[in-house]
């Protein structure tokens, strides 16, 4: 015998034994398979009557129980068959489960099985003859195949063209945009919803002269004289940064945009413009600087700082008393109140060193102890204004003092204890030698406890007083100029209303608020906007008189509306922010939304835009700094260390942040 | 040699081809990803639009499903005749078998003080039928209801369940936010 | 070492089989021994000692608050219990009412701070009572009022620690002569002179009749008959009448079977010339005598076993309508005398989606029942069970109360919407609508008397002005 | 790009016409209108007066599976595909391309559940090239781009081992059968298709019916649609003896990587060096992908042809237009699968009393005070949508029909047994069957007759 021979004898041998053992654990697997699949199927069928949501048995049970409500044994039998069924179907899940892995198992040992048997038995390959085909039959046999499939999906869908133009149902498309009250509102011009024809010189709204204030619905006579101008305006060609605006876009149905009724612009000379003196550009005077929108007219404002660590402070001084209201800024003073509920101070730091210059107690009669405030508004809520030599302050009590640089106190007034939900917390503007108070009251507006006055500075005595028809807010005014027209923008609930700064003669009225209103207005290029959850965000064309409601919001916009936090908007686009810390940008003109960013924290104060950056400080103290571009792009973070409520003051190259104990002043 | 250069124009076709799609496909793509918000997207119930019919329980392609009850409990009345625990037609307010509404016992309910009661929901036994959902909204205060949650979910390309739901309240949402969770601020 | 040819071919397939059938039996076996789940029962949610009921006795421990100096207008009209005078929720009144509102709605005349709940006033010579609960002090305060203007002329408190539970308050007081009567969430009855304020008498019907404090508080408002005011304490007794002066019982009717104060109320209706008391307790309904509380007829197919809210109403010749919620529906029943005592009859039922209520009691107007269905929309019913005309998916009215007065319709909605409609079986018309209240929860009754409607939100009661002007 | 110029042009004029109209609806929508969800706001209860000192606990918020993770599959996906280019283009080791494979069904199967896949991202990526509030997430767009590209260097190695839905039906393939050419020129239309309904469908917001039909996917999850399963099972079992069946007649993306495969830079190559037309390899591919050299004699004279040709090509614009129009026509029922039309057609239906009761879908709609009017509005959009869609998908089917008949009349010469890149899945068993192969790896031994060639079976 040839020993090779023999081997390779051997070998073959053993390959074939190995085959066999192979393809019976082939079979062994195949069947296991089979067992598990037949068991995973009766499982599954078994499971059907153990489903806990469809218990018929069960269920009849349950009435039969409440029928007999005092039927113990039917009491315990329902008991039992709820275990039951509970039990069997997480017993029937758990078992369902390992099936399964044990299905992919003897799968896995079947194919590898396969596989083993095909390497041992090897086989030459072995082309099919007939593959060498008459190429051109074939291409015809393939092209007929082609062509009755192609047939097929062809005949599906003339099946489908045939069927579905033969219901009523697709009707609705053909009125593309439904006609809800044509008729009615075409017939009848004296209807409140008829439009007035179109004015001439392109405006469509309604616009009656000027002066002509007693024609239109409630416009209520201010009492008292008026205020003067103030002698000399700021140049607003640094603010808002102006865009020359295209056309706005062409409304698209079923975006959540309304349409903007003006399909074509105003003239350029109706642009909304900041109300301010030119001496106020270097200084913060007013609650959100002074433009009283937020908008900082420095050109390096600090961007990275970390309170706990002292980088990038100047400054932080400890301030005694409490208080939410913002820092206000004239030359190297800083000013701001503090109050609990027994005192309320005023303090003036120097901006250079921080140190307190002055703290002046006001002396104040006690509470009654029926008055309380919410602890998120404080005593001291409303920020001061300051004309340059004197401050005024208001508490949320609603006494008003003024004192001059010294801190010597001019004189004090009380508007009375408001009746207010969570005390005033409006802030003081001030136009000319008049401090605006919005001095919104009670919870029904037909007591006409609310009012807006304006104070003479020097004196306290009132120079004009107009009541206003809404409950208490919280909101603060914001001055602006609409074309030649000045105008104190103020919000409440339903109505925003704008009125003459120099006699408090109303201009116009929108109703389109709603809930307890906080946020203040912001403006942008030939709008105001106005917004507070609960209602929306409406941009309203102030170049108007009268009740405007219907003729002149522009737009609205519903979703993550803020409630404490008043909007910004640099011209073009317009920035809101919800307490629960969404950001939404919107193109001012049309209400389009452009983006939408998430922080997950939330903002109480309101936001600063300096140059291209947005300055936004959360309640933990983290001030979010973001561009005010068509993208959301964060351009920095920065951390105080500190709770903060306050809207921050950013005037030359430093930033003043409140914190809940400390100011702090940041800069380089 | 016509073979050679017309190999070679082919090649340079070829060439052209590649370096024009990749061109074109890293363009558009990176188009589209360069907008806001285009990290992860995860699916979400807004618990606004459910109507608790109970599809999430049947239709999700997980077995239970993916999504459970979540008790908002700064929402919570602590009722302690709680709907979403209890049935409508009851023989007692106990919480045994013949008055409980949660088919699987998922529902607890442990005393905080009179006359408030906490309800604690075991997530491994909720299969987020919305039977508790459907009876808290009806008379509570709508603490209890539906999201996906994700240490369950697949995050398949296409929801199932979005496709079932007739209220149309699951959408993708970024998985930087991946709940939608009721408002727990009382106005 | 090699294996030998003959060992593989069957070794191989000999151990995975076994394996196989090893794994097989494992994993059938694994269904046969997961242990079950345990049995649903109760008591562990049971808090581990009953709170001791602070059997106070608060007559003794109560504060009051009187300004005479409040002036007492003059005014007409009277609403003196739950659902008026005649307890039917229909007022004729004497002025005409408005059909439409300015934009604003009707004028309103005052409002004034209430504690949370859903009590609501009633109105008697230029008064209004309200039983508030006071939660500064911890205490019930039934207080009264100027109608002319909210001015608050007395108030008599006693404490009572009621934590928030679906509200605080939630009855009506009843007032009849000079006295005024009213029953506490936590079911102390108080009695008081209607001009100043003093405590005439107070029960405590926790203490002295069994009486358990239903889930969510009292809600049962008492009832002024003549000289007797009417309790349905359940515990001890199932229904009894008590000396108006004194406080001291005249009848007490059994209560064998044990059935449970609700927070429906006591209907006083006359057949076949005997007058009775309906009431609706925890285990059905019955009838007793007013005249010696005897009880005259009862029924147990009539049950809710979450809550019965609303009250029974007499729609007239011996019916009585049964509505509630929680899925319960509708229910008319017959009563009919049968020798000295009644036979109960059921006419019709029907379930919730022809005609159920919550909360608020339906109103039988003109051969008519009015209500609120579950959904919120406006339905008429007409006696034989068919259901005329919702109010559509466009007018939802929710849980708040409604009340006709000359011929219309008052509803008010959980925001406090006003609406008027006229009542008539040909369908929901609507005339105007007016947002009155800005809070929630607008579930107290209204009481209207001389054109002046009061309502009230969770924590306010504004009295507005529906008169035509 | 779906709305049309002219389209767009009506509705401004229309727009302005109906101003005064506009100008009430702004009016009337400033009402306050009081809807049930302000009803369920107000049935909240303020909070419990606690006095044990209790505070609320949080809800749980299980967090989905982290951002980093979703790179790191976009990464595996790029280190898969480079080793899978390598095991097929230098290596030639179809055994090493059987541990990939393994390995993909594996992580990119069972451990990621085959979610997301790049035959799902064409939906995400049409999604968001069609509707603006959608935003393609990076990793989708990688795992949507990168086996293009690879397809476009490499050919496409990306069906040979790692995609998820190849490999599960790469592994249960045991006895290929070869199936006739012209039910197999007839069925790889269907991919086109398909293609062309799941991009329609994505683009109008409709659904992914691309993922909703994915068949195998049911097994990574186990779990899922009865029906898919069903088809998931039949389509395994008919897999063991066609292979692939859903790669080569269904497969979307397939379409877009034979697109990219035929300007591949490296190509699969039957033999390593020349051919030596031994024919041997010709059966060797079970998925029908190796071109045969072409005979010498031709039955057919030139004019035939080129008259077919001609003909042909003048058929194309008929059925292009004519598949367009019936597609157009098509769209109100192809729309049907959009829930949002479902909507309007039954509220409208109701709200004109032409069918009683509510649906589910109806109810919820009244219960979250949803206006008709703006309903039907966002229903006409998606139906404008749908027809502008439903024509080019109708085009595109005809396109298909047409240019696939012009294909099979071009007459092409070829001389060797060669790969055609555009449906070759780069699954290496063509190599063994090549003796020039065979002499490269050594395994000729020229002392006795000893061939080790890949194995097969009939």
């Amino acid at each position: 015998m040839n020993p090779d021979r023999d081997e390779i004898h051997s070998n073959g041998e053993r390959m074939e034994q190995w085959h066999r053992a192979l393809s019976r654990v082939a079979w062994i697997a195949a069947l296991f398979c089979l067992a598990v699949l037949i068991l995973l199927m009766a499982n599954a069928y078994n499971s059907r009557a153990n489903d806990p949501l469809k218990m018929p048995r069960l269920q009849s049970l349950l009435m039969e129980l409440n029928r007999n409500p005092t039927d113990d044994a039917l009491r315990a039998e329902v008991r039992r068959l709820d275990r039951q069924v509970r039990s069997a179907y997480f017993r029937s899940r758990a078992f369902a489960m390992n099936g399964f892995y044990l299905l992919i198992g003897g799968l896995s040992v079947f194919l590898l099985a396969l596989e083993g048997m095909r390497t041992i038995r090897r086989q030459l390959p072995q082309p099919d003859s007939a593959l060498a085909q008459n190429a051109v039959l074939a291409a015809a046999a393939n092209r007929r195949a082609v062509i009755a499939l192609g047939t097929v999906s062809a005949g599906t869908l003339i099946t489908l063209a045939v069927m579905s133009r033969h219901d009523a149902a697709v009707e609705y498309t053909l009125r593309p945009e439904p006609l809800p009250t044509a008729a009615a509102s075409r017939s009848d011009p004296a209807s409140p919803l008829a439009p007035a024809n179109p004015a001439p010189g392109g405006s469509s709204l309604p616009a009656p002269a000027p002066g002509d204030v007693s024609s239109s619905p409630p416009a209520p006579a201010p009492s008292g004289g008026s205020l003067q101008a103030p002698s000399q305006l700021g140049s607003t060609s640094s603010l808002p940064p102006e865009s020359p605006t295209p056309n706005p876009a062409p409304p698209t149905p079923g975006a959540a945009v309304k349409p903007k009724p003006e399909p074509t612009p105003p003239p350029s000379s109706r642009k909304v413009t900041a109300l301010f003196p030119k001496a106020w550009e270097a200084h913060w005077p007013v609650f959100r600087g002074p433009s009283g929108v937020g908008i900082a007219l420095t050109r390096n404002p600090p961007t990275s700082w970390n309170g706990a660590q002292g980088r990038g402070i100047l400054w932080k001084t400890a301030i005694p008393l409490p208080g939410m209201n913002a820092p206000i800024v004239w030359g190297e003073r800083v000013f701001l109140s503090g109050a609990d509920r027994t005192s309320r101070e005023i303090y003036c730091l120097d901006a250079r060193s921080g140190r307190i210059l002055w703290r002046k107690p006001i002396p104040v009669p006690p509470l009654p102890s029926t008055f309380k405030v919410s602890r998120e508004t404080g005593y001291a809520p409303s920020t001061m204004v300051t004309d340059g030599k004197r401050v005024c302050a208001i508490f949320v009590t609603g006494e008003i003092v003024c004192l001059d640089y010294t801190g010597k106190q001019l004189w004090i007034r009380s508007l009375g204890l408001p009746d207010s939900l969570y005390g005033h917390a409006s802030s003081l503007m001030l136009y000319g030698n008049g401090v605006i108070v919005q001095f919104d009251q009670g919870s029904d507006p037909s007591q006409e406890k609310s009012a807006l006055l304006a104070l003479d500075i020097a004196t306290g005595k009132t120079v004009w007083e107009v009541k206003r028809p809404v409950p208490n807010s919280w909101s603060t005014p914001i001055l602006i100029r609409a074309g030649q027209q000045e105008q104190i923008i103020t919000c409440g609930s339903p109505w925003v209303i704008a009125y003459d700064p120099r006699n408090g003669r109303e201009i116009w009225r929108a109703k389109c608020l709603d809930g307890d209103v906080a946020p203040s207005p912001a403006y942008g290029d030939r709008m105001v906007f106005v917004c507070n959850v609960g209602a929306s965000l409406s941009a309203i064309n102030p170049f108007a008189t009268g009740d405007i409601t219907e003729t002149g919001i522009v737009w609205t916009y519903t979703e993550n509306l803020a409630d404490t936090v008043s909007p910004i908007s640099n011209g073009e686009l317009l920035f809101l922010i919800s307490t629960e810390g969404t950001i939404t940008c919107l193109e001012a003109a049309t209400g389009k939304k452009v983006w939408e960013h998430h922080y997950d924290t939330m903002f109480r104060s309101s936001p600063i835009l300096a140059g291209k950056t947005i300055y936004l400080t959360d309640t933990l103290g983290v001030t979010y700094m973001f561009e005010a571009g068509r993208v959301f792009k964060e351009l920095g973070k920065a951390e105080l260390g500190e709770d903060v409520g306050a809207t921050p003051a950013l005037v030359g190259n430093r930033l003043y942040i409140r914190g809940k104990k400390n100011l702090y002043c940041i800069g380089q | 040699m016509p073979q050679e250069e017309k190999k070679s124009r082919r090649d340079f076709l070829a060439e052209g081809v590649r370096t024009g799609s990749l061109i074109l496909a890293s363009g558009v793509l990176g188009a589209l990803a360069i907008r806001a918000e285009s990290g992860t997207m995860v699916w979400q119930i807004d618990p606004d639009r459910c109507i608790s019919c109970g599809r999430c329980a049947t239709e999700c392609v997980l077995t239970p499903s993916a999504v459970k009850c979540v008790h908002a409990y700064a929402l919570c009345g602590y009722c302690k005749l709680c709907f979403g625990l209890l049935r409508d037609k009851r023989t007692g307010n106990t919480t045994a078998a013949e008055n409980n509404r949660c088919p699987t016992d998922a529902i607890r309910r442990t005393f905080i003080e009179d006359p408030y009661y906490e309800m604690y929901i075991d997530e491994t036994l909720c299969i987020g039928c919305a039977k508790c959902v459907k009876g808290c909204n009806a008379f509570g205060n709508g603490s209890m209801y539906l999201q996906i949650r994700h240490d369950r979910c697949v995050n398949c390309n296409q929801c199932a369940i979005a496709n079932a739901c007739p209220s149309e309240a699951i959408s993708r949402v970024p998985a930087s936010r991946p709940y939608r969770m009721k408002k727990t601020i009382h106005r | 070492m090699k294996l030998s040819p003959s060992r593989i071919d069957t070794g191989l397939p000999v151990v995975t089989a076994l394996l196989a059938a090893l794994i097989l039996s494992l994993w059938v076996r694994s269904y046969f021994r997961t242990p079950a789940l345990p049995e649903r029962s109760f008591g562990m949610d049971r808090p581990a000692s009953a709170p001791a009921s602070a059997a106070s006795s608060p007559a003794s421990a109560g504060s009051s608050f009187y300004n005479a100096s409040v002036p007492v207008p003059n005014l007409p009209g009277s609403w003196p219990a739950f659902r008026g005078a005649k307890r039917d929720n229909v007022a004729v009144e004497s002025v005409t009412l408005a059909k439409s509102w300015s934009e604003s709605g009707p004028p309103k005349l005052w409002t004034v701070a209430a504690g949370e709940g859903y009590a609501a006033p009633v109105i008697h010579n230029g008064r209004v009572y309200l039983l508030d609960y006071d939660q500064g002090a911890q205490a019930d305060a039934l207080r009264c009022f100027s109608l002319a203007d909210g001015a608050e002329i007395w108030r008599r408190s006693y404490p009572v620690t009621v934590k928030r539970n679906h509200g605080m308050s939630r009855t009506v007081p009843a007032v009849s002569g000079n006295y005024v009567v009213s029953l506490g969430p936590k079911c102390h009855v108080l009695c008081a002179e209607a001009t100043t304020g003093e405590v005439r008498w107070m029960l405590d019907l926790v203490r002295d009749y069994g009486t358990t404090v239903p889930e969510w508080y009292a809600g049962q408002c008492p009832l002024i008959d003549d000289d007797r005011v009417i309790l349905a304490p359940g515990g001890k007794s199932l229904l009894m009448a008590v000396e108006l002066t004194t406080g001291k019982p005249v009848w007490q009717t059994p209560n064998p079977r044990n059935w449970q104060m609700t927070h429906s109320s006591i209907l006083p209706v006359t057949v076949g010339g005997v007058k009775m008391y309906v009431y609706c307790g925890s285990g059905g309904v019955a009838g007793v005598s007013a005249k010696d509380g005897s009880l005259l007829w009862e029924t147990t197919e009539w049950t809710i076993d979450t809550a019965t809210v609303p009250t029974p109403v007499d729609a007239g010749e011996g019916r009585i309508f049964l509505s509630g919620g929680y899925e319960a529906g509708s229910m008319m029943i017959q009563i009919r005398p049968d020798g000295r005592k009644f036979s109960v009859q059921t006419l019709f039922r029907v379930p919730p989606a022809v005609f159920g209520s919550d909360q608020q009691t339906p109103i039988f107007y003109q051969g008519h029942i009015y209500g609120v269905i579950p959904g919120g929309q406006l339905a008429c019913l007409d006696l034989t069970g068919r259901q005329l005309w919702k109010s559509g998916p466009q007018h939802r009215f929710g849980l708040g109360p409604y009340l006709i007065a000359n011929g219309l319709l008052y509803l008010l909605n959980d925001t406090g919407r006003l609406t008027v409609a006229e009542a008539t079986p040909a369908g929901f018309k609507p005339l105007a609508t007016a947002q009155v209240l800005d809070g929630h929860e607008c579930w107290g009754p209204m009481a209207l008397a001389g054109g002046r409607l009061i309502v009230r939100d969770l924590k306010s009661v504004t009295c507005l002005d529906i008169t035509q002007k | 790009m779906l709305r049309t110029e002219n389209g767009f042009l009506r509705r401004l004029f229309l727009s302005l016409l109906r101003m005064p109209l506009l100008l009430a609806c702004v009016g009337l929508l400033c009402l306050p209108v009081s809807s049930p969800g302000q009803l369920e706001e107000a049935k909240k209860q303020p909070p419990p007066e606690f006095s044990s000192g209790y505070t609320p606990p949080l809800p749980s918020t299980p967090l989905p599976r982290a951002e980093l993770f979703a790179y790191l599959d976009a990464l595996i996906l790029l280190s898969a595909l480079s080793l899978a280019a390598y095991i097929v283009l230098t290596k030639r080791s179809r055994s090493a391309l059987r541990v990939l494979t393994l390995f993909s069904l594996l992580y990119f199967g069972f451990y990621r559940q085959g979610c997301v896949c790049a035959v799902g991202a064409i939906q995400n990526v049409s999604l968001a090239l069609f509707q603006n509030d959608y935003a393609l997430p990076f990793v989708v767009g990688v795992f949507f781009l990168l086996p293009l590209v690879f397809a476009l260097f490499f050919g496409r190695v990306f069906c040979s081992s790692v995609c998820p839905l190849g490999t599960i039906q790469e592994m249960v393939l045991l006895r290929p059968k070869r199936v006739p050419l012209p039910l197999d020129h007839a069925l790889s239309l269907l991919p086109y298709l398909y293609l062309g309904a799941g991009v329609l469908f994505a683009a109008t917001g409709t659904a992914f019916i691309i993922c909703q039909y994915d068949p195998f996917i049911v097994f990574y999850r186990l779990g899922g649609n009865p029906g898919v399963v069903a088809f998931g099972a039949a389509l395994l079992l008919l897999g063991t003896f066609v292979g692939r069946p859903y790669c080569r007649y269904l497969c979307p993306y397939g379409v877009l990587l034979r697109w990219m495969a035929p300007f591949a830079r490296w190509k699969v190559k039957i033999t390593p060096a020349e051919c030596i037309q031994c024919h041997l390899c010709a059966d060797s591919c079970p998925y029908g992908a190796i071109k045969l050299p072409t005979p010498p004699e031709q039955t057919e004279d030139r004019l035939t042809g080129r008259r077919r040709l001609a003909n042909l090509l003048l058929l194309l614009p008929i059925l292009v237009f004519g598949m367009a129009w019936a597609g157009y026509l098509s769209s109100p029922a192809l729309s049907r699968m959009n829930r949002t039309i479902v909507l309007a057609e039954r509220v409208w239906k109701e709200e004109r009393g032409l069918v009683t009761g509510n649906t589910e879908a109806s109810q919820a709609f009244y219960h979250r005070g949803g206006s008709p009017e703006s309903l039907y509005r966002e229903a006409s959009r998606i139906r404008r949508r749908f027809d502008t869609g439903a024509a080019l998908f109708g085009g595109w089917c005809g396109l298909v029909i047409g240019m696939k008949l012009i294909f099979l009349s071009l007459r092409r010469t070829q001389r060797d047994y060669e790969a055609d890149p555009a449906s070759c899945l780069s699954c290496a068993r063509c190599y063994s069957s090549c003796p020039v192969e065979q002499e490269r790896l050594g395994k000729f031994n020229h002392s006795g007759i000893r061939i080790e060639l890949e194995p097969r079976q009939r």
